[in-house]
This record gives structure tokens, C-alpha cells and sequence, in this order.
């Protein structure tokens, strides 16, 4: 199915067992217990508990759970405004999150930001943004920033297909081969290849389907993966990691994935695709992938993967719970901010 | 006679009759044919007209809204639809650097017929990428029309004549408007730019407005009436050009203004009207100008923070206290 | 003590010791290095910094903007020129959403040091592409600091501030100003941002100004004290924060005000300031505060209609008789 | 020497003779009177007559008369502000030129373009554009419109190195090649590489030096010409015009040249090439290229050579003094043209 748009040629990187597996069980955890954070959110949007746009990222969970789960602590990333999984992934507190999303002073940019502008600097995450492509340029120079600071820390930049049409992302793609040719570019620019732009497919938006070659012609090394396969995605995530923290040059991978549920929380009727296109894919659900995987190698039986599930609904439950009764930001907050030194 | 229609309605209405009667008429935008448009203005027209009239555009807003011109330079009549104008801002050069210009540095060989349009300003938690008015931005520049319908006779008519204009309008709409319901007359009605409506009549005050602001400019005169202040309401419908006279006259009637725009205070939109209007009445005010203005702040999400960011009918009729020394 | 510097040099001396001074610093634009810079202010400064500080990019505005952006967040303290801030209009999307707001959205969590500097306004003979005046667009949106220096010693203690500030400086040179000299302070004497500069005492009439405008005013000033006319001149250094205090104190001495801008009247910078005048010295005021300003269209190749378009000693003087009903 | 950078596969389609040699000539003269037209526009600079930016095309003109040959005369054209030759070529009166530049009332637009605003509408030439990139929307866009009004005529689209690393290129390049697969763009994008934008050279701002097949990364085709020999880039041009005009499919080339003076007329020192470079490449003037191939092949001789070499000489004598004695634009002018409904 990765194959069907543009001849992608897929890496198969996977091992059947081995230390990874025991190591992906918290991955498999956090999967889920986002799953259920994007079908809580949705049912709080739609109680009109959340406002604004509201884009969920169920369908594409192992690509950014495959790159988070191969970086360190010190790295950073940034993202669209897809973003609630990128934050949770990374340790951001479920219920920081949720506060965000209903506009509450405990939610991870005081319920300035919501949804689309996800916040956890701590944590490595610069955001969440709401302009197509417009974090691309942000990242491409956040990189060059680590390494001219001396360090080996790195940079993640995820991307939607859409933004690869936009200015916003040629523009400082190039920039990013320029400067590593001086080993002053450690990013990895992952596209979560969904097959959508809103309404607009992939193939209705550009000749070149293939969207890792994009890559190749501003000179950065590419390839494609399967992005609904946690072990594949984050195996290759470790070795295209290792590489650029060791040459400081920048890589850039497709993940072919798709997504479960509407572009937003708006989108009801999805006349762009039909209903046999999902139930299509949603026989590849990373969870379930992940989980078979699991299960096969004996690392999680039944009764585990119900522990878990029942965990991450009580986890969800209390982000609920916590969000709709954490205060709103008072007043005083809505002039702050705005500049550090006025 | 006239139909009650949505404000949505009468633009759909009118960009229909007009692809109708008028096959240079082309729409480009992002999912404005397959996925029937973001707020459904476009809705059907993919079927009814065509993949070559109706161009899903990729996101590329510098490079569809700069084909659009280039089509506009060749005699066609594009209408772009920005998914909303915030995303303008990277069509901005060509916007400002070719549309707006490009008839004068050819030294009038070539006109620009494109309208653009989509919705402008804040939305209901939108945050801040997504909440902007951007008015005053295009208005500056001469070479573009502005314009900011309040109502549907204002869309359809207003529209009207950016369709058979032959210059760049930047069109200027307001989500929250879009199921707004109005009379718009039928027929061939086109509004000519320039030229204000005045909503309510009244000697005390003029308070003056354009697009969303014009309702709340009325409901504040209703609260107003109840105490005995009649305020006359002035929908400004176009920014470039600015009807100078009407604001003017109106001005010199009630020796009050209040100006009511969505948007930051600073270099925003009021203080040209403001202006405009003291040097038209200057020695006829007895009051300073009111402004009344979003706070200066990039749109916060929570709904409350958004509440308190936003201009709201209280502040409309307090200004105009103000102004009538009441407070 | 003080030396008589070129705004150039001010300009130039001051990047190289913030850039000693600060690793942090470095530099982003077109043609800054190797070609030396379009109007040499980093001439020398590639050999002097390395490539890594003083970064030669491609014709990507809103590719280097953004990446300057991304740097400023992660604690680098980026200097972009833009060739011209005509070509800023590329970056309009990552100046405005980003840099302006991100700190707002993010809650607090990330500063965006940078400053944005280049020349701005109409050069001679530039066309309409290349001569425009930015700052009531910028001056617009919170979140940014917009400023506007007129002499060598503005722009040093001007710059000094923004690269030692936390937050976006818009930061508008004028090309026609690089070779004007004066006298700059030594040492380290930053310029807080919103403290206008009273270049000249007068009771008559307040004429205010910024950048390049600031010298008219001044030659205007001495032409209309032959007259018997004192008017006092204020450079404003800085439109956002605009210094209303001074302005108003002024005014509600002389009672009487001329702005003055380069740029077309319609929502420039004039109508902010002659807001903020009237609504702080309304009952002061003796004449209607008057604008200044330039032609309302493209700016034209011609030398001549080029002349007519851009605003001139003899327009304020003018301006400043028909504020005293000379005329 | 064209294949210096980037391994360019030049196509060599050069005929030693034949008809095409015959109706060259005119293109010859062509080039030897704008050749001569820069020169003198320099001089008018240097006098202080012309103001502004002045970019001369001397060193490139083969590539615009190369493809200027080879279109109908209902076909259209969109360049950047290196434009004197390109109105020139295409029959705009030399004095029209330079009473533009001379910003005068009887210059093409009336004085109020200048230099990098030429116009000639009724010729096809849709100006003219100083913001780098930012004519190859409107090209695009306008070729889209010819071929929505039925008609079979297609639109150029010169432009430079330096313009391929904006967003201005990139987006309208992808949308082409979209509308390509409907028939709907027949347009044609040359790049004049002239391997400097300004002082930055074409390997410092990009690492795929070989600048033909990013366009291949949008899916349009497209190959590497010699620029500089203008029986070369004719033939090539009229095999592409013809296939565009057929298909209303985009097609793009690079034309491997360079501009022997300096980027504008303010580039005194080019501290970024030196001196040799540029001698290398006078030996590769097209002018002499040409002419040499016409010598040997008999269609000139020296006598006729001289003759038209002096012929612009008072031609372009001429169109000086035309501007220089035209009147200004009269201050009517100055509000005139902003819009045509005001
Ligand atoms: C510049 C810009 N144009 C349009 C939009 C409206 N918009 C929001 S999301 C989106 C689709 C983006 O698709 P993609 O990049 O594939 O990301 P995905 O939503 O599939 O994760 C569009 C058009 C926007 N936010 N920014
Ligand atoms: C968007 C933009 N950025 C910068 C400039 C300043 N500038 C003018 S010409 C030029 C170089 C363009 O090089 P190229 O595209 O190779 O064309 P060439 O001059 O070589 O013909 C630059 C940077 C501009 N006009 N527009
Ligand atoms: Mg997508
Ligand atoms: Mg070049």
C-alpha cells in the first residue's frame, strides 16, 4: 500500500525480535493513551469544551513515536499544528496538554496557544504551528543555531505532504544542503505523508509523488518508510539520527501513513476519499501493528495490553477531568507576553 | 423587489450568475472544487463549471496568487479564494509588489481584473496565526481596492462591481458573517466603491464601521436609544476608497465620532478615518474622535482571553459617553 | 566625548563591536559577505568573523527570515539585512506570524532576538518596486519593536538596544541617510526605544517626524524662523513604542502640529501619530494637526514625477502656514 | 567550459550551414545593436542621464535571441529587470528604450518603469520585474490563460540562477507542471544562468549546481543548452516552442552563459570573480560566435560586418538623442495609470 502513490520504494529495516521489542513497550503504552487522548478531545469538541481548529493525528502515531523514541533528551523538534501526540510523546503531561486545548492557565502555554501551537520547550518541543510550512525555516535554522553553539544536539522538523508545495519549505530546504556541507545542518526533516492535504490528495497537489526525491534535488541524502510500523519507522529514525549527529548534515525521510479521521474536527463529510480508502488503511493501524508485534514475540500478553488500555482511558479520563476544572487564565494574563521586554 | 438571503448565499449567488454570464471568470484556491470549499461559498461549483474554471490550487499561496495576476494580466477575470486572508501574508509581495503596481510601472498597458477574497479577521478561538484583520495592511497601497462588506446586499453588490472592475480588490469578508441573513435586492445592483451607507439615522454621534463591527456599531445604538442618545451608524463598505464626504457630512451634523474597528489600535484602521475626519470637521467636533479597537495583542486562544482581546458593544457605548462627556 | 561618524560607519561599528562583544551574533543577508554588502555596512566583516558569523544566503527571504527566527529561539542573537526592506514583502508571513507572535503563543517560553535591518523609503530613481516605506505596516502588529533612526547617533544607540533587547526589531534605514554624518556618543550608551528626540525648540507649531522626513523638518524649521516662525522638530526614533508623551507635551505647548512621512497618506504612519496627538491634547489644539506626506501612487521612474511624488521642505513649511491660518 | 559546473550534459544540435544560417543574420544585427545599446546606456548612466538600477545582458544575448527567433509573433513573454535586449529583439524601438530609461514621456511606459519595468504589450512583452522570482507566477499564470482562451499560443518565461533558490519559482513551477497534465501551461522557463546572482555564485547558493534538473524534481522536463552560441539555443528553442505549442506541457532549459560587465551598473569592483574568468569568457562572446560561423559560412563577409556593426552605432546614436531631446511626462502624469476604474 506504501507503494501505491509514486513507486515508493520502502526500506524494510524491521527485526523480528530482539531488545527493541522490550524497549517499545512504553512506545506501544503512549500510543495508545494518545489514540484515546484524540478520541477524548474530539468528544470535548464537540461538547464545545475546545475551540478552534482541532486536527488529530490517529492513523499516524508511529512515525513521530518512531523518530521521539530514537532521539535524546537534549534534542529538539518542532511541528505543525497537528501536534497533541508530538507533545504527549515526549513527556508533556496529558492534562497540560488537555488544559490547552479547553483554553485553561495550566495548560502548556497558559491556554494562549490551544491546539495548534503546542508548546514544551523543557521538553525540546518548540511548537506547534498553524501557517503550512512555516516551522520548516524555524527548524532549519534552530539546527544550524545547535551546531554553532558546539554542540551535537539535533534537530527534528516534521512536515505534512501539503507543505511541501509551499515556498516555506524549498526555501530553507536548500539552505539546509548549503550548510551541511560545512557539517552545520543537523536536521531530519520528516514528512508524515498522509496522503492528504485537506480535501487535496498528494498526487492532485504535484507531478512528483514521490516526496522524499524532493529532497534529492536541493542535495539532501532521502528516503521513504513505512510509517505505520513503529519498529520500522524508529529503527530507521536510530541510524538516520546517529548520521546526522555525527556529520551535522541533513537527512530527510517520507513516511507513508495516513490518517484515520478528518483533517480537523470540521471535516465530517470527507468528499475527497471514500469510506473503502479507510477501512483500507484502517487495517494497517500502527497500534495494531505495534501490538501483534508484541504480542507475537510474548513481550505483552492479553491481559497487558487491557492493563493498558484501561490505563491510558483513567489517564485521559483525569487529563479530562483536570483540564475542565483547572481555572481560566485571568485577565491580567492577556497583555502579558507579548514581548519580553514591554 | 429583494430575497432574504445569508451572506454566504449572496456571494455564492453572485460568483455563480457571474461565472454564467461571464466565461473569463476563473476561481483558484486551496480545496475550493473537491472538498466544496472551507466555509462552502464554492460548494458545487467543481460539477456546475469545471476543473478548468474551478483550480484546486496546491498550498503555493505566493504561487497561485501571483498565476492569478498573470491570468488577470492576459484578460481573464480570476477570483481567488484565500482559505483566509492570514495566509495572504506569504502572497503579500505579490499582492503588493505586482498586482497593486503593475499597471502603473507598465504605464498602463496592462490592467489587473482579480479579486481575492476569503475571510478576514478574528474567527472563534482561532489563536493568533489565524486571527487577524488586515485592512489597514492593503489599504495603504494605492492600486488595490479595499473592500470590508457588512451585510449581504453589501456582498452581493459590492461584489458585483469587483467582478466588472478592472483593477485588484482585495475582498475582505468575516466568517462570523457567512449565515448572516439580509434583503438583497434582486437584479443588476452593483455598489459602487466609495460610497458608504448610512444604517441609522441619528444627530448625536456618528459611530462609524465596516464589515463585523457595523452590527455591533447598531446594537449599541439600540442601547444608546434607550437612553435617550440617537447615534447615526455609518458602514463604511469600502476602505480604499474611503467615503470621505458622507463621513464628513455626518460628522459635521452630530460633532461626534466614534470609530469601531476589530483590530489593533496602532496604525489600524481607525486612525485614518479618525483622521479623516479631522481634517474634514475639525472645527465642528466637540469632542475627540473615540477609537475603539481589539487590544494590542497577538489573538489569544482561551475564549475568555479572546472575549477581552475583542471590541464588543459596551466599549462601542461607552466611547460614545465619552464623547457626549457622559462619563 | 563624541566623534563625527557617517551613519554608515555608526551603523557598521557598532555591529562589529556588539559582534566582539557577543558570540552570539551573526549575520544573515544577501551579498553581505563576499560581495561586501550592497551598501557596504559588513564590508570586511566575513574576513573578520568567519563564515559561520556573517552568512552569505540565497534569494530566500522568508527561508533566511525564518531560519533567522529559528536561531534567535534557540538563543542566537541573528542580525538579518534585507537588501531592502522592499523585499521583505517575501518574509511578511514569517515576520508577522512568527516573530511577532510566537512568544504570545508559546505562552512566554521562547524570546525571538532578532533584528531585521536594511534600507527603507525611496531611493532615487528606484521605481515602484523598490521604494517603499514599511513602517505603518510593520508598526501594526504587536510583538515587534519598529524603528526609525535619523542621525549616526540614533543609529547606534538605537541598534545597541536592539541587539541587546529579547524581542523582533524592525529596524528601517534609509539608504539616502548612510553617508549623512553627525556626532555619536562613545562608549556604551544604548537609546531605550519609545524616547523621542526634541532636535529643535520652538512654540509655534510641533513638527514631527522620523528618519530621512526629520532633516526636511529641520530645514523647513530654519526656513520658517526667517519667517519669524518658531517651530519645534521631534524625531521619533521609534514608532512602535511611539513616545506619545512627548509628542502630546509638545503640542499642547505650540498647539499646533505637522506630521511628516514619506509614504502614501492613506492608513500611513501620519494618522497614528495625528490620533494620538488629538486624542491627548484635543483641547489644545489650535488647527487642524496636518500631514505630510507622499503622492498617493507607485512611486514612477522619472526624476521629475519622481520629485513630485516624495514630500519636500516647502510642502511642511506650507503645511505649517495653513496650521497658523497664514495661508 | 559549460559543463564546468554540475556536469552539465550540454546537447549539441549545431548545423555548420543551411537555411537557418541565412535567417540568422538579423539576429546578428540584433545583438550587435543591443550589445551596443548597453554600452551606451552605461555611458548615459555614468552621465548621469539614466538613474536607478541598470543591468546590462552583454555576454548573454544569445540566449534571449536564440528563443526570441524562435516564437510567433502572438506569442508572449515575461523576463526581470535585465530587459533592454529582450524588448529589443522583439522589434520594441530602440528609442523607446532609452527614453524609458532616460525617464521620459516617449519611453515605452512612459518613463514611469524604467530600466527594469520594460513593457511592450503589443509585442508580447509582459514586462519586465525587479523583485527577484516574482514574474514566474504571473508567466505561469498567463500561459495557463492562453490556453483557457482556446488559443495555441504559448508564453516564455526568462529568468535567473539566482531566482531558482525563491519560493517565487518553485510554487508556480510545481502548479505548472500540474496544469501541464491537462495541456493547460504551455510555458517555457529559461534560465539564464550567468552563473552569478549578484556576488553570490551559483555553488554558493545551491548544491545542485545543475540547475535544469530541479525542474525535474516538479516533473517538468528539461536539459542544459550552450547560451553562448545562439545557432545552438535557436535550434533548441524551436524543437521545445513547437513541442510546448503541441502539448501545452512545460518545458524547461538552462542556458550556460555569462554576463561579461557586472551585475548593475554600480558593480564596479566584483570582488566575487576575478579577472581571469571574465577574459575566459570573452573568448566565448556570442557575438563573435556567431559571427564567425556566418564568415565562415559565407553569409557575411567584412564589409558587411563593419556595415552593421556601424549601423548600430547610429542607431543607437540615435536613440539617444531621441531620449535626450524627448520631453518628461508631464506632472498630469503622476496620478494617472494607478487604476483604470479611478
Ligand atoms: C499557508 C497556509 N495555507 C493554508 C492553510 C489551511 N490549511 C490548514 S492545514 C492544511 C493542509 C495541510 O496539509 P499537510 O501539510 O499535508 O498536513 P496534514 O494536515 O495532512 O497533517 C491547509 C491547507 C494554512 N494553515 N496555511
Ligand atoms: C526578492 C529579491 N531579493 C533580492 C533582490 C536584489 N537583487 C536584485 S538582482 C539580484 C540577483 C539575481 O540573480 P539572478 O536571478 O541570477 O539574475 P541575474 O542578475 O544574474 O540576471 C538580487 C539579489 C531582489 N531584487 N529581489
Ligand atoms: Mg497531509
Ligand atoms: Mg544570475
Amino acid at each position: 500500500m506504501a507503494s501505491k502513490r509514486g513507486g515508493a520504494k520502502v526500506r524494510a529495516e524491521r527485526t523480528p525480535a530482539g531488545p527493541d521489542l522490550a524497549s517499545s513497550v512504553p512506545w506501544y503504552r503512549l500510543m495508545v493513551l494518545t489514540r484515546r487522548f484524540e478520541d477524548e478531545a474530539e468528544r470535548a469538541f464537540r461538547r464545545g469544551k475546545i475551540g478552534g481548529y482541532l486536527h488529530l493525528y490517529s492513523g499516524q502515531e508511529a512515525v513521530a513515536a518512531g523518530f521521539l523514541a530514537a532521539i535524546r533528551a537534549d534534542d529538539i523538534f518542532f511541528t505543525a499544528y497537528r501536534d497533541h501526540a508530538h507533545a504527549i510523546f515526549r513527556g508533556t503531561p496529558p492534562q497540560a496538554v488537555m488544559a490547552e486545548l479547553f483554553g485553561k492557565q495550566t495548560g502548556v502555554a497558559k491556554g494562549k496557544g490551544g491546539s495548534m501551537h503546542l508548546f514544551d520547550v523543557p521538553r525540546g518541543l518548540y511548537g506547534g504551528y498553524g501557517i503550512v510550512g512555516a516551522h520548516i525555516p524555524l527548524a532549519t535554522g534552530a539546527a544550524y543555531a545547535l551546531r554553532y553553539q558546539g554542540t551535537d544536539r539535533i534537530c527534528l522538523c516534521f512536515l505534512g505532504d501539503g507543505a511541501m508545495n509551499s515556498g516555506s519549505f524549498h526555501e530553507p530546504v536548500n539552505m539546509a544542503a548549503v550548510w551541511g556541507q560545512d557539517g552545520m545542518c543537523p536536521i531530519v526533516y520528516i514528512v508524515e505523508n498522509n496522503k492528504y492535504a485537506m480535501g487535496t490528495s498528494v498526487d492532485r497537489s504535484t507531478v512528483v509523488t514521490h516526496l522524499a526525491s524532493k529532497f534529492g534535488l536541493h542535495g539532501i541524502e532521502n528516503e521513504q518508510v513505512d510509517g505505520q510500523d513503529f519498529l520500522t519507522v524508529r529503527r530507521a529514525a536510530e541510524r538516520i539520527v546517529a548520521r546526522v549527529r555525527a556529520t551535522g548534515r541533513p537527512y530527510a525521510i517520507e513516511a507513508i501513513t495516513y490518517r484515520l479521521v478528518g483533517h480537523g474536527a470540521a471535516d465530517l463529510f470527507q468528499p475527497y476519499r471514500n469510506k473503502g480508502e479507510v477501512e483500507e488503511w484502517k487495517q494497517r493501524d500502527p497500534i495494531q501493528i505495534l501490538e501483534r508485534e508484541l504480542h507475537r514475540a510474548g513481550v505483552l500478553d492479553d491481559a497487558q495490553v487491557a492493563a493498558i488500555h484501561k490505563e491510558a482511558e483513567e489517564k485521559v479520563a483525569a487529563a479530562i477531568k483536570y483540564a475542565e476544572e483547572s481555572p481560566e487564565p485571568p485577565p491580567e494574563e492577556l497583555p502579558r507576553d507579548v514581548s519580553a521586554q514591554g | 423587489m429583494a430575497q432574504v438571503l445569508t451572506f454566504r448565499d449572496a456571494l455564492r449567488a453572485t460568483l455563480m450568475e457571474e461565472m454564467d454570464r461571464n466565461p473569463a471568470v476563473v476561481l483558484l484556491g486551496e480545496d475550493i472544487g473537491v472538498y466544496q470549499g472551507t466555509f462552502r461559498i464554492t460548494a458545487d461549483f467543481l460539477t456546475r463549471f469545471g476543473p478548468k474554471r474551478v483550480i484546486d490550487t496546491p498550498i503555493s499561496e505566493l504561487g497561485f496568487v501571483g498565476a492569478a495576476v498573470g491570468m488577470a494580466m492576459l484578460g481573464l477575470r480570476p477570483v481567488v479564494e484565500v482559505m483566509t486572508w492570514n495566509f495572504s501574508l506569504l502572497a503579500a509581495d505579490q499582492i503588493l509588489n505586482n498586482a497593486a503596481k503593475l499597471r502603473y510601472f507598465s504605464g498602463g498597458q496592462v490592467n489587473v481584473p482579480l479579486v481575492i477574497r476569503g475571510p478576514n479577521g478574528a474567527g472563534v478561538q482561532l489563536s493568533a496565526q489565524h486571527s487577524q484583520s488586515l485592512e489597514a495592511l492593503y489599504a495603504h497601497f494605492p492600486g488595490l481596492w479595499v473592500v470590508a462588506p457588512a451585510t449581504p446586499a453589501d456582498a452581493r453588490g459590492l461584489l458585483l462591481t469587483a467582478l466588472r472592475g478592472k483593477d485588484p480588490v482585495v475582498f475582505l469578508e468575516n466568517a462570523a458573517l457567512y449565515g448572516a441573513k439580509g434583503e438583497v435586492p434582486d437584479g443588476d445592483a452593483p455598489i459602487p466603491f466609495g460610497q458608504a451607507e448610512i444604517m441609522r439615522r441619528g444627530h448625536d454621534v456618528t459611530i462609524i464601521s465596516y464589515s463585523r463591527m457595523v452590527h455591533l456599531a447598531l446594537t449599541a445604538a439600540e442601547q444608546l436609544a434607550q437612553t435617550g442618545i440617537e447615534a447615526e451608524v455609518i458602514n463604511l463598505r469600502t476602505l480604499r476608497p474611503l467615503d470621505r464626504e458622507t463621513l464628513i457630512r455626518s460628522v459635521r451634523r452630530t460633532h461626534r465620532a466614534v470609530v469601531v474597528q476589530e483590530q489593533w489600535r496602532p496604525f489600524g484602521a481607525a486612525a485614518e478615518i479618525a483622521a479623516v475626519i479631522y481634517e474634514g470637521a475639525f472645527d465642528l467636533l466637540d469632542a475627540p474622535v473615540e477609537r475603539v479597537t481589539g487590544a494590542d495583542v497577538p489573538m489569544p486562544y482561551a475564549r475568555n482571553l479572546e472575549l477581552l482581546a475583542l471590541p464588543h458593544e459596551r466599549d462601542i457605548v461607552a466611547a460614545v459617553q465619552r464623547t457626549l462627556y457622559r462619563q
